[in-house]
């Protein structure tokens, strides 16, 4: 009898363990997906605001780039101008 | 409650009491990270985002979409550790 | 491409599709105007052409002179209004 309640209790302990040990298992693992899940997703998204705010920038700095590229030249080419008819109206 | 379910309780008891189940907890999560699973699962998560489109994504899709293949990652000796941990305790301990 | 410039390529194609881009040049030369940029660059100009005479300044001359000038008269606060302007308007019409 001694014997037979030894064997079920070794039985019991082997079933047990393994029950334990795939509930720790997906315990640890479920955790750990969604604290992975969520902190990539905001890594994501920081990335991305980044990549945003950056970009924004650098269109804002070719657009003023551009502008100023244009303007500079006709202002230019206006006061050469004004300037040599000046010039001229000056030699005759 | 049947002879069986008593003593699991006892036993759960028992290792919650005596920090032991957040050990292992402890010893999974290091064993984790040591076998590089954590690394593919940021990985497979990036996959997933980058595949899906960040604007697409939830959580909760992201955590559907990973939980198998991290599931499927687990190497075998890392679970053997955890069982072999466990019967040590379990032997360590036999009054319970 | 790389995403840098597939997203500049987006917010660009964004402001260009519903006529923001030239509006925002509008109103870079009111600011140009009303700050006194436009004043002090053609005075500028006109002291470039003094010293080195009119007939030895072409267009391209005048205009390689005055441009690092040109660019460094535009104060910051209107650098930061236009790209205030940019933000606002990304936030209200684009999902990049």
């Amino acid at each position: 009898e001694e014997a037979r309640r030894r064997q079920e209790h070794q039985t019991f302990l082997i079933q047990f363990s393994f029950s334990l040990c795939t509930e720790i298992i997906h315990e640890v693992l479920d955790e750990t997906i969604k604290e992975t899940a969520t902190s990539e997703i905001q890594q994501a998204v920081n990335e991305k605001a980044d990549r945003v705010a950056k970009c924004t920038e650098q269109v804002c700095s070719s657009l003023v780039e551009e502008t100023l590229n244009a303007d500079i030249t006709l202002l230019v080419e206006h006061i050469l101008e004004a300037e040599l008819q000046r010039i001229h109206k000056y030699i005759k | 409650m049947s002879k069986d379910s008593q003593m699991r309780a006892a036993i759960n008891q028992k290792l919650i009491e005596m920090g032991e189940r957040e050990r292992l907890k402890e010893l999974l999560r290091a064993k984790l990270v040591e076998c590089g699973w954590k690394d593919q699962l940021k990985a497979h998560c990036k996959d997933v985002i980058k595949e899906k489109g960040l604007e697409h994504v939830t959580v909760e899709d992201l955590v559907t979409e990973v939980t198998p293949k991290g599931r499927a990652l687990v190497p075998d000796s890392v679970k053997k550790e955890l069982l072999q941990r466990i019967r040590a305790f379990l032997a360590q301990h036999a009054t319970l």
